[in-house]
Parts: C-alpha cells; structure tokens; sequence
C-alpha cells in the first residue's frame, strides 16, 4: 500500500463527502465548504498521481503539481465571488428568496405575482412588480419575492412574507 | 524514517483528513465546520509533504486553508450578524426553511449517489497502468533550457506558461467580478476588512508578525528558482500579512477607483503578457524567453507576479466595498460566537 | 457555382417570382401598401406568362457541392402553374373592390395592407412551389405558401377566424415537420448528394427506407391537400377567409399539396426497373428486385387510392349536412382532392402505365394536373361568384345563378364540360374494377354536394331586390368562369390524348349525364322529403379535438411541471447531478461489460 | 508535419500570430479596461473588436486555403510537455461567430449606454466620466429616470422607489471587462489542444459570466448566479478529476497525443479508467452547458441578466463547455462503451427538447420564455453524439458533426438577436409579461421581425441555418436507426413553432393604450420607445445572419467552405504528434549564467 495508492484512496473518499455536502446543505456557506473539501478531494487525487510519476532525481512529477498550485488558486477565487454573493445577499436580507428554500412548495415558475389586471393610475411611483427585467423576469420563479426594499440593505420590513398569490403592488410598500 | 513507520504516519493523515471533512461536513453550527474545515486544511499540508510536493504544500496552506478560512469566518461573522439582527426585531419569520429536516429518503440517495461515485473513483485510480507514465523525466531533461532549478516553477512558468497567464487573468476578472456585486452607491469606496482592534492578541500579532511573513516572502520568492517556493505562496503570505495588519485595524486600503490599486492589480498579468508577446518576435514563439535572458525575464515576472497575486487575493478577502461605516447597521458586528 | 445565367425560361421564371417579391418588398414601406393592394392582379400575370412559353425542366441550375438546386417546368408543373396564376390575377383583380365593399379587416387593415402582405407572400410561395426543382427549394417555397396563408385566413380578426388561424397554423407546421422527414429519407435514398427531385424519386423505389419516405411524403403533402383524417382544418380555415382570400386558399394554395404529390410519387416505378431489371446483366436477381418493387408499388398504390376515394366520399357526404355555401364548397375541395389523389394511387399501380408516348409516369402525371386545372378554375370561379351573388339583388341573379349551377355540376362531371373531360381522361386510369366504380360513385357523389350547394345559393341575401353587382366583382367573375369552361378544353385534349370528338360520342354523353341527374334527383329528394340532416359542425372532427386535447397537453404540461418543480430546488438539482453522474457512470459500465 | 514558420526554427505554423493575437488581444482588452477607467474602458473594447474581428475572418480564411489546422507551440515546448493551440475548421468557425456576436453586443451596448445617459439629460461622456480619484461618491443625478445599460434592460418605469443611484458606473465598468474576458475564455477553448488549458479557459468563461448575470443586482439574479457557480465550480471539479485520471493512464494532456495514444493499434492505456475520465468530465461540462435535468439554474441565470448579457450568455457562453465536450468525444469518443454513453446523452438531449420547449410554452414571462427556449435548443446539441461516435460510418460522424456545429452557430445568431429584441420589447412594454407587449407590432416591428425570423430560423424554415442544422440532424439520427430521435427533433420544431407564435401574437394584439387613447401610457417618455437605429440594425442583422446561414452551408467547398470549415478530420488521420524538439544547440547554454 504506497503512499500514492493510501492518498488516492483518500481522495476518492474526500470527493464523495465533498458531493455529499455540497447536495446536502442548504446553507451557501456549507456549500462552498463542501466544494473546498470536493476541490481538496481533486488535487490530492492529482498528488497521488503525481507521486506514482515519481522519478529517481523527483520525489513527484512536477507537471501535476503545477496544475493543483493553479487549481487551488482558481478554487480560491471561486470561493472567494461566491461569499461576496452570499454577503451581498445578506446585506439585501434575501438569502432564502423563493428558489433558495428547499421542498416541492417553491411556487411554479409560471403564475405570475400579480394576476389582478391593474389599471395604470393605480401603479404609483413605481409598483414592486413593474421592474423591468431583473426581478420580476428574474427567478426561474415569476414570483414576487420578499417586498422591495432600498437597496442599502434597509430594515426588514416586519411583515410576514408575502404569499406568491396575493398581489403585493400597494402603494404603502412602496417609498421606503 | 522506517517504512513501515512512514506508512502509519499516512495512514493517521489520511484517517484524519476523511474524519475531518465528515465532520465539517455532517456538524451542525456553521462556525463549527468553518473551523473543521481550516484544521482539514492544516492536515491537507501534511499530506502534500508526505506525497513529495513542497511548493503545493505551501501554496495549499497559505491560500487553501489560511485565505480561505479568513474568509469563509468572516462571512460566517457577517451572516451571524444578519440573523441576530433579523432575530433582534421579532421578524415572525416563519419557522426558517433550513431549518426543516430535509426529507430522510433524499439524503440517503445522496449519500448512496456519492458513495457509488467514491467507489467508482476508487476502481479507476487502482486500475491505473503501473509503469506509472510521467513528464518528471522530460521535464528534468529540458529545465536547463530554462535555468531554473525547481521544477515546478520551471513548469508553471515555462513549459506550461499559458495556464499560469489565463489562471492570473481569471483573479482579475474573479476581483472585477467580486466588485460588481457591490452596491450602487458604494462601488466607489474602499473595500475594507472587518476590522476588530478591540482584540489585544491580533493587534499584537498585527505588529509582530508582518517584517517576519515579508521576509520570508522574499526568500520563498528569490529561491523559488531553484528550491520549492515561487510566485504563488510568496504571495499568499504577503496577502495574509496585509489581511493581519487590516484586520487589526491598523491600516486602510484604497478606494477602487484609485489608479494605484488598478495599476497593481493589473501589473504581473500585463508584464507577463508583454513577455510573451516579446517571445513572439524576439525567441522563437507566444510565451517563450529570448534567448540568454530566461533568468532575468522570470525573475521579472515572478517578482510581478507576486505583487499582483498579494493584492489581489487581499482584495479578494475584503470582498465588495461596503456602505459609509455610519449608513450601515452592520459596520460594527458583535462578536462572533 | 455553375452557370447560374438563365436562359429565356430562366429569365421568365426569375421574373415570375420577383414580381410578388418585389411587391412584397414594396409593401414594407406602409405608405405604398394601398397602391401595392389595388393593383394585386397584376403580381401573378409573369406567372401566366412564364407557363405559356416552354421553360425546359432545367430552367435554372446552381450546383453548389453537388446539390443541384434547380428551377424548372415540365407540362403537368406548367399546366397547373398557368391555371392558378389565372386565378391569383383574377381573385387579385377581384380583391380590392371586394374589401371596399365589404370594409372588412381589423382596426388595422382598412387599405388592405396586411391582406396584400399575406396575399403576395403566399402567391410567391405557390410560384415556387410549381417551379422549384429539387427537394430544399420545394421545401422552402411550400412554407412560404403555408405559412403566411395564416394572414389570409385571421384576416377578417372575427373569433372563428381567430380559432380557424390558429388551427390552420398549427397543422402546417406539424405538415412541415412531416415533410422534412419526408425529404429526409427520400435525400437519404439516393445514391450522390444531388437533391433534385427527379433523380431523388428515380432512385425512391430502390431506397432502403422507401415506405417510411412514402409515409411521411404522404403525411406533409397530404396534410396540405386535405386528406382525410387530416383536412379538419379546410372547412374551417377557409370559409373565415374573406371570399377572394378563399378562391385562392381553395383554388391555388391546395394544389402545392397535389403538386407535391403529383411530382414525388415513384409512377411507372415498377415498369421502369423491370426493364432495367430484364435488361441487366443479373437478370434473374433484377426480376426477384423488380417483382418486389412492383409488389410494393402496387401495395401502395391501393392504399393512396383507398384514402383518395374515403377522402372523397367523406368530404361530399360531411359537405352535404352543412348550411352555409362557403363552407359546402371548402367540403368539395376536399372531396375533389381526394378524387384526384385516388387517380394518382391508381396511377402508382404496375399495371396503369399505359403505354403513352411520353414514357409510363408522365401520362398519370398529366392527367392528374388537368384535373386539378379544372378544379382551380371552377372552385375559384364558384367563390368568387358566392361574392357577386351576395352583391346582388334577388331579381338580378338569373343569368349570374345558371352560371354557377353549371359552373357546380361540371365538378360532377356535367357533359360538355371541364368535368367531363377530365373524367374521360382519368376512366383508362381507374380501369373497369371496382376503382372505376368508386369513380362513378364519387361523380354521384359530388352532384348531390353540388346540387346542395346550388340550393344553398338562394338562401344568400342580396343587399336590396334590385342591386346589381358592381363592375369591379362581376367583371373578373364572368371572365373567371368562362375560363372555368373553355380553358379545359383548350388544354386537357392535347395533354391527356383524349380526343375531343371523344368527348361528344353519345356513349361518353350518356355516361356523363346520367350520374349528375342521379346525384340531382337524390339531393332534390332529400330536399323535399324535409328529413332531418345529423347536423355536423364545421371540421367535424376537429370539434371533439379541441375537447380533448386540454387533457392530452393536460398530462404532458403536469410532468414538464413535476419535473420543473422537483429540479428547481436545490436538492433537486443535486439529486439530478448525482442520477446523472451515477446513470453515466453505470451504462459506462455496461457498455464496457458488452464490449 | 506542418510548414515551418517565417521564424526561424519555430515549430508553429504560419497562421501562429494570428491565433495567439486571438487570444492574447482580448486578455489584454479586459485587463486594459480594469486598468483604464469607464470611457477608455467601452473605448479599448470596442477599438479591440474590429482587430478581433479581423483576425477570427484571417484564421478562418487561412485554415480553408491550406485545408491544415494553424498551430502554435508556446514557447516552443512540443507536446507533451509543452501546450499547443490548434486552431482547426471547427475552432475557427466557431471563433469568427464569437467575433462577430461579441461585437454585435458590444455596439448595442454602447448604443444602449449612450442612449441612457442621453435620457438622463446629461451629455454621454459627462456624467459617464469619473469623480476623478477622490473617494467622494458621485453626487447621483437627481431622479434619473431609467437605468443604465446593465440595470435590469433600462427598467422604463419611475426610478422612484430605486434609490437615486449614481450613473450606474458600476454595471458599465464591469460589463466591458467581463465582455472582453468572455471573448478572450471562448476564443482560448476553441482552439486549446490541451486539456488543462481548457479547464483554465472555463475557469475564465464561468468567472466572467457568473458577474454578469449579477449585473442586474436584484435578489433573484444574485441567487441564480451563486446557484450557477456552486454547480459551475463542482462541474470543473469533476472535470478536473477526469483529466487525472487521463494523465494517471496516459501521462499526456494534448488532445492529438491522447488521440493517438489511444489509436485502436495500442492498447496501452486500460480502457475502463478512459471511459470513467470521459464520463466524469462530461459531467462536469454538462453542468455548465445546462443539459436537462442539471438546467435548473439557465432560465433565471438568464433571463435575470440585462439584455445584452444574456445575449451573450445564451449565444455563446453555454456554447464553451458544449465544445469542449465536442472536443472530448473526438477524441475519446471511441473507447469501448462509449456508444451507449452517447445514446445516454442524446436521450437527454431529447427530453431537453421537449421539456424545454414544453415549459417555454407555459411561461408568462418574454425573458424567461426565451431562457426556456435555450434549454430545449441545448438538447439538439447533443442528439447526433450517437452518430458522432459511430466509427463504422464516417460520413454519418461528420454529418453528425456539421449538424451539431450549424446548430450551435445558427442558435447563437438567433438567440442572440431574440435575447436583444427581447430586451428592446421588454423596455418599451415596461413589464417583462408576454401579454403586456400589445402594439408591439405597431411600434416597433423592425424588432418585431427580428424576434419572429430569430424564431423562425429556430422552427428550421430553409434557408435558415436551424433548417440545415435539422436537416443534417435527421440524416445522422436515422442513419443510426434512431427514429425516437428523429421524431423528437421534428418535434422540437413545431413546439419552438407554438411558442414562437405565442409571442408573435401577443406583440400583434392591440396595445392597452392604442384602445384607451386617454390612457397614459407607463412606458418611459416616448424617446425611450423607439430604439435608436443602431441597435435596431443590430438586432435585425443577426437575425438575418442566422436565418441566411443555410446559404453559407452549401456554397461549395472551395468557396465559403462551411461544408469543410465544419469538418473537423477524423480522429485517425490527425498528423503525427509533433515530437519533442531535440534540446537546441549552443546559443541557450553559453548565456546561461549560473545564478
């Protein structure tokens, strides 16, 4: 049992917990943990084969090695935008938007938050559902997610979530 | 050592790699596994040394579980704070749904989906051919050419040069990328560390560890030719001084816009494409050295390069430029669990 | 490319198709649109032109890598591209007074506009579809004629012609689907990579896949030309267009279905490989390989004629139940369709081909065009007239109502006429057998539709006792049908070697009288006996379609939502990458143990 | 082996400079326009983009005129030690398309920035340019009314509720940069013989895609980017684990080297591990080309984007991971086993078609119906993969090959003008809802008719490059003897046909303000309704290229040359690897100063 074959070995298990958890948690932050411990699982599975490769004058082949210091770089990188995503998302409080909680009841993607027809006087400044493209289009859920708020992370707004059916385009959402 | 020692030694690392990753895997505070997973990385170095691998050992340390670990427990300091917050104004948020026990049938066809593909991995790896094919003996053979000593670096910046290039472009586009996600109003100002003076140890370590990290910096960098070492972890360790010396509150960064911090950003990848392209008129193609100058157009590149790789990635650990300290409820977070 | 530069035919097709085209282009400009709508008759006069002079069937051939896209005509494609070009130019001469008179079209529409739009895309269409050489230009004309008729038909924006659109619309594109495929296995059969349709179908009946290129040949084209169990959406789409819109839906843009039909099927396929079977080295095998094709062409060709003569006898008896005259005449196109594909399957069989001078398909080929010659005039001519009728006043109609009536039963065959000829021609075809039976009953069969719709004439309210109609609708309409008459038997004797004296031979007379006065007194006795009619809404089956299909989508929208809903969380995307990753890894796995 | 560059002793080809400008132009476009600030930033990309554009039409012109692939050693290190960009007929075709749609977006990008600002009222370069260094936030012009070119497609309506943000700088800056890097990661992994270095290239890809979809920085979009990236960065993982497992068995990582390693001749390499290598990293590729069932994240990722970067990501982004799977079938398409992986992956592709195109079918909103529509398309890439590694029938693999490249191409073309127009209809209906666009005809129909002939190239009308993609399609699947397939494609076509009309309808509909004439009309000021005429000649451009493709398809080969740019040679007859240099004589050694 060498060393490349025990570390192989390793990493083949390190690559099922690390699919195991990346599937398994709701959390963002213990999804990118699990896809560090999945990056992890990889590049070890590279040293063992960079080990196997070993030379007389090289205790390890250089060309995987080069390819895992890069690698490891990239992963960092990669964990590095996904946290500024997540923390973006915790300052706008809109972690667990509709397509973030877990289970069958995500709303479809199909009815649209606001079936009412609306007459145009009624839409105020600006309603919650007439922004263009980005939110409404956006999700692969047409449902209105939490109401608008500013987007300095102001206060949560202390009411209960909205549910997808009812339309939430009243005025007094609105000008927070 | 014995052999049989040697293999013993292995063996503990490798049980203990597997043990940790469960546990920061299958625990449930998410401090908790953050923390698992910085200590899986300490162990990951062991086992890198242990495969004959120096420079990655290094590089794995320094980025892979130190930068990474800063960063994933500062974001997990930040989310604390948002859920304290959410907490403190009586959200009646409806019972969270993380919190819900996901349903048992999907988890265990997780676990049997996952444990299939370990096994199948496990059945190629142990059918690899045994005259283990490898590059080391080429690669010995035509390092001279490049005259440099370490093979890896020789690797990194010579044979395989390209990867290197597009991998310090994709941190460029990776910090643009990180930036973008600030806010409107915000994206002009300076990214920053959450700072936390009030802690006596970090301000201490603050003082006395950064002329340490530098110098040892430089040497990883200057004997990177020839010993393991190079650009990447000299970097690394620059970017975690800076990260100690802001996180101690002692310093400031630059608002993004500031022609200095660009210019630093951009400079290794620029002067290594400038290189190359040199190559392309002057030696023999995209990427290769003139001829009698390899040494000095490296070393110009590495020293660059390393330049690049601290701001960035500090960069990458301050995340996006946040509101005016006042504006935000968040600026001053309680202390983390 | 190869010489692209056309010679005189050439020129003549090329400016037969930029003429529409050119229109079309004009009417992007909304300014022009009324001025491109008045003068709509003259957009398919080229047309006329280009099937008089004698283009060769090589008109025009570029060649890139072997394609060989070629524009061309042979007789039967110029008889029937001069019978339809007369009708566009009448119908477009007709159009404009018509839409005046009327004030139809949406909000949008009162200069006629996007009737001109859709008139001139679909008349380019129908040119192409007649002139086009091979397989990609057929296939891309056939959906510039299909898909803008979908204009013709919302045109009036009322809600059934709302629904008839959306119908119509839907089946040509599932009829385009059918035809790719088509075109598919007949390129697939043919041994280099040129798509010309002659050499295409030469080599179909030796092709490995020749049932399933017949099939869906069928299925596209039929589709088209309304075939039972496909022609639902004719008795709907048609009666919503406005009239002149439904002289050419039913007169011109039905025919590129028979056209197709016309061209692609393997006639004398038998005949023509048991001669090169004798006459090759391996005499012995090329008779078992013939003996096979004939088998097979003949087993066909009992099932075309079977489906043309259901289709027949359908339309005329659904055709009969209905009230309003529009829709009796849509039923008849699909009945004389269906009459007309019956000549075509029992021109398939070994047997028929008679021995013509101008080789064993052509005569089948010819006879059938004529045949749809005739009915283009006279269906168009009978539309257009259902508009001077309506603008006439009762009193009026005398000379205007024994025109239609004769212009009806010459479809039944009346003696004398178009009808008659065209049935001589098409008697040898159908031989003596229970096919020429089928014939006769059809000819009974269309005189009691007809006799039907003649009836139906006088239920038309005219706008006042003593109107007449005016000069714009009444003019093209007598020119329209005295070509109905005369232009068969200008064309049909030459084509069809059917002598003209033939045609006044008392026995020839005898036999084309008396099923029209079968047909008549039948329909005369339903008529008076006052017998209560099973009332069949328009397109029929169409109506328990539209029933049930919400629970067919019903079942496929409920799994497209299953699925959507399981994988949009993020368990369900994990569980979809661990099932892909593992069901890879496992047939890996058995594809590795099989070897 | 291949023709000695000018250089002397170079190993690369001729065509060397051109390929690397390719790839190393954009690089430093984007690291230019990170260095530069916002107007130099636009102005760097956009002076890059003729070069680049240039460059792609040199390369492709190149390969077509030697018939050999243009490679470059870097660094004149062979393989396997060294890296070689092969740049071959696919390679370049696909590059001169990403050439040409880039810089289509990058123009509406500009247009789009310039006419933001000129709504605002402020002169385009005033308020676009910098507050200088100074840490001082930009004093935000008061209430400006409708976002910059990235905030969510110009939102039309009141910027009231939105707090008054500063031009919005942020989302122009980072556009440019991600533009140019996007160019940059797709030109490398077209024309990357390594497998490394194509990691590395959709390393870059992912990172400069996943921002973009943030650009928008509304919650929904921020998730659908952080759900795009976990599952990205655990395909590349899996990918990664591949490319061990390659470089375990064979100890090479250079496609051609691996390809002849594993010639039929040697049987050195255990073919089992192979397979796994293949299946794992498909995988991993099929992650980020959104294959149904891991295509949960495509539809928000993309239709959260602003218009312009959907246009790309749709178009081109999803097409880098397709290709490099493209590139890894064959190469290792033939290892044992490999068919019924293949079939595997092709009957995913069917259930994307339908699923996809069903679930388009049922969408409210225009955005997310035309994400749905390329998740359905996505699955037409990967119906031929059977006839791919068909070994037995190389016409039949390189028929496959052409129909999956039209595919990609014509696809790209028209999803590109579709997200675009899309976008423009979007921003003049104020409300991203199918049945808000009423008038749309009316208002704009130059994007109106490039939505419908971007829908119609996607249905396969000839002469449309979706028409040939099908075409050929059909030909592959039925020559494999799969006629599920074959069906599903012609299915594939008539449901994109539904949702096509769906929306061609809803635009035909009268407008709410057209009945109402009192009725204010939400839309922004009437200078935001009509786009400018740049971006409408865009819009309509791609649309027309992709619905003119299938001209480009059959001109013959030694004129445009699609036939043989698409053709990529087969694995067997790949020049010998090119060997390793023997080390060069004195010039390095003496220099070589001990350090």
């Amino acid at each position: 049992m060498t060393s490349a074959t025990l570390f192989s070995l390793c990493s083949a298990a390190l690559v099922g917990i690390g699919l195991f958890g990346l599937l398994l948690h709701q959390d963002p932050l213990r999804r990118i943990v699990a896809l560090n411990v999945l990056g992890a699982g990889t590049f070890l599975l590279f040293g063992a084969i960079a080990r196997r490769g070993a030379v007389d004058g090289l205790p390890s082949d250089p060309v995987p090695q080069a390819m895992v210091i890069t690698g490891v770089v990239v992963a960092f990188a990669g964990s590095a935008l996904a946290v500024s995503i997540v923390r973006r998302l915790a300052a706008l409080d809109a972690l667990d938007g509709p397509d973030g909680p877990d289970g069958p009841d995500a709303p479809s993607s199909i009815e649209p938050s606001d079936d009412a027809p609306r007459d145009a006087s009624a839409r105020g400044s600006g309603d919650s559902d007439g922004e263009v493209g980005g939110k409404s289009g956006a999700g692969s859920t047409g449902v209105d997610d939490a109401p608008r708020r500013g987007v300095n992370g102001g206060a949560f707004d202390g009411r209960p979530r909205r549910s997808s059916i009812e339309p939430d385009g009243r005025a007094s959402m609105e000008g927070r | 050592m014995i052999p049989a020692l040697e293999r013993a030694v292995e063996l503990a690392i490798g049980a203990m790699l597997v043990g940790l990753a469960l546990w920061s895997v299958l625990v449930r505070p998410r401090f908790a596994s953050i923390v698992g997973f910085v200590v899986f990385g300490l162990l990951l170095m062991l086992a890198w040394m242990r495969l004959g691998a120096p420079d990655v050992a290094m590089t794995e340390g320094a980025i892979g579980s130190g930068l990474a670990g800063f960063l994933l427990l500062s974001a997990a300091a930040r989310l604390r704070c948002s859920e304290i917050r959410r907490a403190r104004i009586g959200a009646g948020e409806p019972q969270r749904a993380r919190d819900r026990s996901p349903r048992r049938s999907s988890i265990v066809a997780l676990g049997v989906g996952c444990a299939a593909v370990a096994a199948a991995l496990a059945a190629a790896v142990a059918a690899l051919p045994h005259p283990a094919p490898s590059l080391a003996p080429a690669a010995l053979e035509r390092l001279p050419e490049l005259g440099i000593g370490n093979p890896v670096s020789g690797v990194l910046i010579g044979f395989r040069a390209l990867d290197t290039l597009v991998e310090k472009i994709v941190l460029v586009v990776a910090l643009v990328g990180v930036w973008g996600l600030a806010a409107e109003a915000s994206w002009r100002r300076a990214p920053s560390v959450d700072p936390s003076p009030e802690i006596e140890p970090i301000r201490f370590l603050a003082r006395a560890l950064p002329p340490v990290g530098i110098v040892l910096a430089i040497y990883l960098l200057w004997r990177g030719a020839t010993e393991p070492g190079g650009a990447f972890p000299a970097g690394a360790i620059l970017a975690a001084m800076a990260v100690l010396v802001l996180a101690a509150g002692l310093g400031r960064l630059p608002p993004t816009a500031a022609r200095s911090l660009r210019l630093a950003i951009c400079a290794g990848p620029l002067v290594f494409l400038g290189v190359g392209g040199l190559g392309m008129g002057v030696a023999r193609g995209f990427l290769d050295y003139p001829a009698g100058f390899e040494v000095l157009s490296i070393k110009l590149i590495e020293v660059l390069l390393t330049g690049s790789v601290a701001v960035v990635l500090l960069l990458l650990v301050a995340g996006p430029p946040e509101e005016a300290a006042s504006a935000n409820g968040m600026r001053r977070p309680e202390p983390p669990l | 490319m190869s010489a692209i530069v056309p010679g005189p035919g050439g020129a003549a097709l090329l400016f037969a198709l930029a003429v529409p085209l050119a229109m079309l282009a004009a009417c992007l400009r909304a300014s022009c649109r009324p001025a491109i709508f008045r003068c709509l008759g003259l957009a398919a006069l080229p047309a006329l032109l280009a099937a008089l002079v004698d283009v060769g069937p090589d008109a025009i051939v570029v060649d890139p890598a072997g394609l060989q896209l070629t524009l061309g005509l042979d007789r039967p494609r110029a008889i029937l591209l001069g019978a339809t070009a007369l009708l566009w130019s009448v119908a477009g001469w007709y159009a404009p007074t018509y839409h005046r008179r009327e004030g139809r079209g949406g909000l949008d529409d009162r200069d006629g506009g996007s009737l001109a739009i859709a008139w001139l895309a679909c008349l380019a269409g129908c040119i192409g579809v007649f002139i086009a050489g091979d397989l990609v230009s057929f296939y891309a004309f056939f959906a510039l004629a299909s898909l803008p008729a979908y204009g013709l038909v919302i045109h009036d924006r009322s809600a059934a012609a709302r629904r008839a659109a959306g119908i119509y619309l839907l089946l040509a594109i599932i009829g385009e689907a059918f035809l790719l495929l088509g075109f598919v296995l007949l390129a697939k059969g043919s041994p280099d990579a040129s798509l010309r349709i002659s050499t295409v179908v030469a080599a179909l009946p030796e092709a490995a896949l020749r049932s399933q290129a017949v099939l869906f040949l069928l299925l596209g084209l039929g589709m088209k030309a309304g075939l039972v169990p496909l022609h639902f959406w004719l008795p709907l789409a048609h009666p919503a267009a406005p009239m002149p819109a439904s002289a050419v839906l039913s007169g011109a843009l039905i025919k590129t279905g028979i056209i197709g039909l016309i061209v692609m099927l393997p006639f004398g396929a038998a005949t023509a490989s048991a001669g090169v079977g004798a006459a090759g080295a391996a005499a012995v095998v090329g008779q078992s390989a013939s003996g096979a094709i004939a088998q097979w062409a003949s087993a066909w060709s009992a099932a075309i004629v079977a489906i043309g003569f259901i289709t027949a006898f359908a339309g005329a008896g659904l055709g009969f139940v209905q009230s309003n005259p529009k829709t009796i005449l849509a039923y008849s196109s699909v009945s004389q369709m269906g009459l007309i594909v019956a000549i075509l399957g029992a021109g398939l069989a070994p047997a028929a081909a008679t021995d013509s001078t101008n080789g064993p398909g052509e005569s089948i080929r010819l006879v059938a065009s004529c045949a749809a010659l005739h009915h283009a005039l006279v269906k168009g001519a009978l539309f257009l007239g259902l508009g001077v009728i309506a603008a006439t006043g009762h009193r009026r109609r005398r000379a205007a109502g024994v025109a239609m009536a004769l212009l009806a039963l010459s479809l039944a065959g009346l003696p004398l006429t178009g009808g008659a000829l065209a049935k001589l021609a098409a008697k040898p075809i159908f031989g003596a057998g229970i096919a020429g039976a089928l014939a006769f009953g059809s000819a009974v069969a269309s005189a009691l539709l007809m006799t039907r719709f003649v009836s139906a004439l006088a239920s038309i309210v005219g706008p006042t006792r003593s109107a007449t109609a005016p000069i714009g609708l009444a003019l093209p309409w007598w020119i329209l049908a005295v070509g109905a008459f005369i232009v068969p038997w200008i064309v049909l004797p030459s084509a069809t070697e059917v002598p003209r004296g033939a045609a006044f031979a008392p026995g020839a007379l005898w036999d084309g009288l008396w099923p029209v006065i079968l047909g008549a007194l039948l329909a005369e006795g339903i008529r008076r006996s006052r017998t209560p009619l099973p009332r069949i809404p328009e397109g029929d089956i169409v109506v328990p379609l539209e029933r049930d299909l919400p629970r067919l989508t019903a079942a496929a929208e409920g799994f497209a939502g299953a699925l959507d809903a399981a994988t949009r969380s993020w368990r369900g995307g994990g569980i979809a990458l661990l099932g892909v990753l593992v069901g890879l890894i496992a047939l890996a796995l058995v594809g590795l143990l099989r070897g | 082996m291949s023709a000695l560059a000018a250089s002397v002793g170079t190993p690369s080809t001729a065509g060397a400079p051109l390929i690397v400008g390719l790839v190393a132009l954009p690089m430093a476009a984007a690291l230019a326009a990170v260095l530069l600030r916002r107007r130099a930033a636009s102005a760097a990309v956009l002076l890059s983009a003729p070069i680049l554009v240039g460059l792609a039409f040199a390369a492709a012109a190149m390969v077509l005129s030697t018939g050999s692939p243009i490679e470059c050693v870097l660094g004149a290190w062979k393989p396997p030690l060294g890296i070689v960009l092969r740049a071959d007929g696919l390679g370049t075709a696909m590059m001169v398309v990403t050439a040409t749609i880039a810089s289509a977006v990058a123009l509406f990008a500009a247009a789009t920035e310039r006419r933001g600002a000129a709504m605002r009222g402020t002169a385009p370069g005033s308020s676009l340019n910098d507050a200088g260094a100074t840490p001082g936030p930009a004093d935000p012009p008061p209430g400006d009314h409708s976002g910059g070119p990235a905030e969510a497609g110009g939102e039309a309506d009141g910027g009231g509720e939105r707090q008054p943000d500063a031009a919005p700088e942020r989302a122009s800056a980072t556009f440019w940069v991600l533009l140019a890097s996007v160019w940059g990661a797709l030109n490398l992994t077209f024309i990357a013989n390594d497998l490394f270095t194509l990691f590395v290239a959709l390393e870059l890809l992912t990172f400069a895609a996943v921002p973009l979809v943030c650009l928008a920085g509304t919650p929904p979009a921020l998730r659908a980017a952080l759900r795009y990236l976990l599952l990205a960065m655990a395909g590349s993982m899996l990918y990664l684990l591949g490319v061990a497992l390659v470089y375990g068995s064979l100890g090479a990582l250079d496609l051609s080297l691996i390809a002849e390693l594993i010639a039929p001749g040697t049987d050195s390499a255990p073919r089992g591990v192979l397979l796994l290598a293949l299946v794992l990293a498909t995988t991993g590729m099929l992650v980020k080309t959104a294959l149904v069932p891991l295509h949960a994240w495509l539809p928000p990722a993309h239709a959260g984007a602003p218009p312009q970067a959907s246009a790309l990501l749709s178009a081109l982004v999803v097409k880098g991971s397709w290709f490099v799977i493209l590139r890894l079938w064959l190469t290792l398409g033939e290892v044992p086993g490999g068919r019924t992986v293949a079939f595997a992956l092709a009957a995913l592709g069917a259930v994307a078609i339908l699923f996809g195109s069903a679930t388009a079918l049922r969408q409210r909103s225009l955005k997310l119906l035309v994400a749905w529509s390329t998740v359905a398309q996505i699955g037409y890439l990967f119906v031929a993969f059977p006839a791919l590694v068909a070994a037995a029938a190389p016409t039949l693999a390189t028929e496959a090959l052409r129909g999956g490249m039209l595919q990609a191409i014509s696809h790209a073309f028209a999803k590109a003008a579709m997200f675009l127009a899309a976008g423009l209809l979007v921003e003049r209906a104020g409300r991203d809802r199918i049945d808000a666009l009423g008038g749309a005809f009316r208002r704009m129909p130059i994007i109106f008719a490039a939505f419908a002939i971007g829908g119609l190239s996607l249905m396969g009308l000839p002469p449309s490059g979706g028409f040939w993609a099908k075409w050929l399609l059909l030909q592959a699947t039925i020559g494999v003897g799969a006629w599920w397939l074959a069906l599903t494609i012609l299915a594939g076509g008539v449901l994109a046909g539904a949702y096509l009309l769906r929306v061609l309808r809803a635009c035909g509909a009268e407008a709410p303000a057209d009945l109402g004439a009192d009725r204010a009309v939400v839309a922004a000021p009437a200078a935001a309704i009509a786009p400018d005429r740049l971006r409408t000649a865009i819009v309509l451009g791609l649309a027309l290229v992709s619905m003119f493709l299938g001209f480009a398809a059959m001109v013959p080969a030694e004129r445009c040359g699609v036939r043989r740019l698409l053709r990529s040679e087969p694995i067997t007859q790949l020049d010998r690897p090119i060997e390793v240099l023997p080390p060069p004589s004195t010039p390095h050694g003496a220099a070589e100063a001990a350090p």
